[in-house]
């Protein structure tokens, strides 16, 4: 059977992708930033695992005002990286464990998640600069990707409390199929940042600690925050931490924390990073 | 009616649904900008290209000017209209610079130094509006 | 406040427009099948609904299979009636009380509901067919119409009692809303019936009748009916009876029924139909 | 596994994401079948029409010899096949009397007398299938 063994979650600013990819990684800006994701690619090439079940968000890219999905799951074959204005990223297009992503769909559908089914999809930075600060610069992504994208943009988000316990769900739909898979999940985006209008630039380092503590010690608790707490505290796309909460639920209730990391700025952002891993993996 | 706790946030547009109603076409308009076809249409004519979309005179020109924060006011999103700025060649942080009325190195800068603190920015009454 | 008076439970036979448009209803084939909704168009035009909440689902019209959403929630301005490949039917377009649409969409998402909305979209006969079976032929739909679109063409669709709870919340959000409104839930799709293959043509009254029996009196109890068992004894696109639970949910637990109308056969299908009211409405 | 508790049911495809991914790129194509335009183009050169859409070679002969069955068998499903059966002037129930093998009268008939009935028709062991 497959099993999920731990979780990563982190930021996914476009600015990162754009300094890899100008390969400008090591000037003065974005060294120290780089500097805190070296454990975890050695940590990743260990685990190895076979598939990244990664959740983000679209950012109005594969999905615009027309059609707005709570969560979309990926079951297409493959994803192309989009262009998003400024040309597709140089980077490996994205394969999906496609038996696998149907049999979660059909999992999360029966388990009461109200899903959609993207069939075709393009991605943006969302899913793409993750994958690029865990695995680095390669000609294809070490292990497959099942896609869940995430509406942070319309007000409305899923409750932190909904993320949750989707990923409880994304668990057992995971650790019923019948290949013996090593399963990583991604939770991205945040941490603060306000991207638009006057208050543009916030960020709020106390919150952002006391969300990554929070995540290992009480996470229950912390999937209770209303939205208006993230808006107000983490600025307008910090709401985009809700979707770390997938993550979260996914884990055992024990995890034991293996690295952080958190460095301000990038571009208009708080980089936040943490890896947990189930105590029994 | 629909609840909207969020509205005492200062400087900040939460782009919920009767936002998105409001800035649905110039959304829309923004979002086309992903492809290079749109893009090379929309710098050879501009005026042309929009006239596909039907969005308010205002909402037009704020396009035009590339009036930022007056498109945000009159229902745009940031992830749209920033798809208008990679366009014009503008990145996030330069747009944020824009939007701020600090200006690009101003804006850098407090960036650099840890950015916009929360403490003052959290209410609207902080901020002086009411 | 808005206020949730009655549901509707019908069938949606593509024939049926057919039949309407083409000025074939007093035929032998149809008279008596259309003879069972003369009471209820009586019935609407005395209760005259401000808003029609339609549950119906797409039959790969305006979703192909790229993208699935289980439930799509319509909130354009208006809805066209789509060419489902023999010509758009000759209906009035559907308009959407739009403010209200929203205000569900919020609600339900805060409600834990994983919706889809929609800002653009074509209906087709699983939406008009009702309409046009209550208002007969109109210069303009009388009520304005918010669309909810479940996905029951690829397996699975949401379960019975996922629709029965959603019914509820849909209540929830109707009910929060602040405008003096007269609304009337509609359920359609079924009854037993099975286009494709071998089986084609399976009709199992016995088993429709027990529906709308228990549709009234054990609403819970058959909410909890597994997918298996619908399209076993319902036939395989008997299974759209889900969306029946919807329109129930959103009913008091005691209702009355009003009328009740069953006739075999529509083209491949036994037309089932029901009107509920709460009993305090 | 994924649970697939409706493989028993004689003479019915159940249209679950195995058979969706299988039979993607035909129900894709009958989809297109709901436009005039595309309608019109397939018309006008049916081999040419289905160049576009990279089908396997048993779906697109199913396809050109309208084996309406065989399309079901290789991922079809019938809300897609019936706009191409639309195109052609064939409803759902002309298109039932040819997929039973009972022919328009017949199935027609047999609708007009109640339907196919359950009895007999719930397990494919009923069919003698296994
Ligand atoms: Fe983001
Ligand atoms: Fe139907």
């Amino acid at each position: 059977m497959a099993k999920l063994v731990a979780g990563v979650g982190c930021s996914h600013v476009p600015a990162i992708g754009v300094a890899m990819d100008t390969h400008i990684t090591d000037q003065p800006y974005w060294a120290p930033m780089f500097a805190g994701f070296e454990k975890s690619k050695q940590w990743i090439k260990e685990v190895n695992p076979d598939v990244v079940f990664l959740v983000y968000n679209d950012h109005c890219t594969a999905f615009d005002a027309s059609c707005i999905p709570t969560f979309a799951l990926g079951c297409a074959a493959e994803f192309q990286p989009a262009d998003e204005g400024w040309g597709p990223r140089p980077v490996p297009v994205v394969k999906n464990h496609q038996k696998m992503a149907s049999h979660i769909a059909q999992s999360l559908i029966l388990d009461e998640f109200d899903i959609t089914i993207m069939n075709e999809m393009e991605v943006d930075h969302g899913l793409t600069v993750p994958l690029s600060l865990m695995y680095g610069e390669v000609e294809a992504w070490p292990a497959l990707v099942i896609p869940l994208a995430v509406n942070v943009v319309q007000y409305p988000a899923p409750t932190g409390n909904r993320c949750y316990n989707l990923g409880k769900a994304v668990r057992r739909a995971i650790e019923s199929f019948d290949e013996d898979l090593k399963v990583v999940i991604f939770g991205t985006g945040g941490m603060s940042h306000q991207l638009q209008y006057k208050r543009a630039g916030l960020i709020n380092p106390e919150w952002d600690k006391a969300f990554l503590d929070r995540l290992t010690s009480d996470p229950v608790g912390l999937a209770q925050m209303p939205h208006v707490d993230y808006l107000r505290e983490a600025g307008s796309e910090g709401v985009e931490m809700v979707m770390w909460h997938v993550m979260r639920g996914a884990l055992d209730d024990e995890v034991t924390e293996i690295h952080r990391h958190y460095h301000v700025p990038a571009s208009n952002t708080a980089v936040g990073h943490i890896i947990l891993e189930n105590k029994a993996a | 009616m629909t609840d909207k706790p969020y509205e005492d946030i200062p400087g900040t547009f939460v782009f919920d649904a009767d936002r998105g109603r409001e800035g649905y076409h110039l959304n829309q308009f923004c979002i086309s900008m992903r492809l290079q076809k749109n893009r090379d249409a929309f710098n050879a004519d501009e005026e042309a290209y929009l006239d596909q979309y039907p969005m308010t005179p205002d909402q037009r020109e704020a396009v035009l000017k590339r009036d930022w924060n007056r498109m945000l006011e009159l229902g745009g999103n940031i992830y749209y209209t920033s798809k208008l700025a990679a366009n014009d060649g503008i990145n996030f942080q330069e747009l944020a610079g824009i939007m701020t009325g600090m200006g690009r190195e101003a804006y850098r800068d407090m960036m650099l130094h840890g950015g916009r603190p929360i403490e003052g920015n959290r209410y609207k009454k902080e901020w002086g509006e009411d």
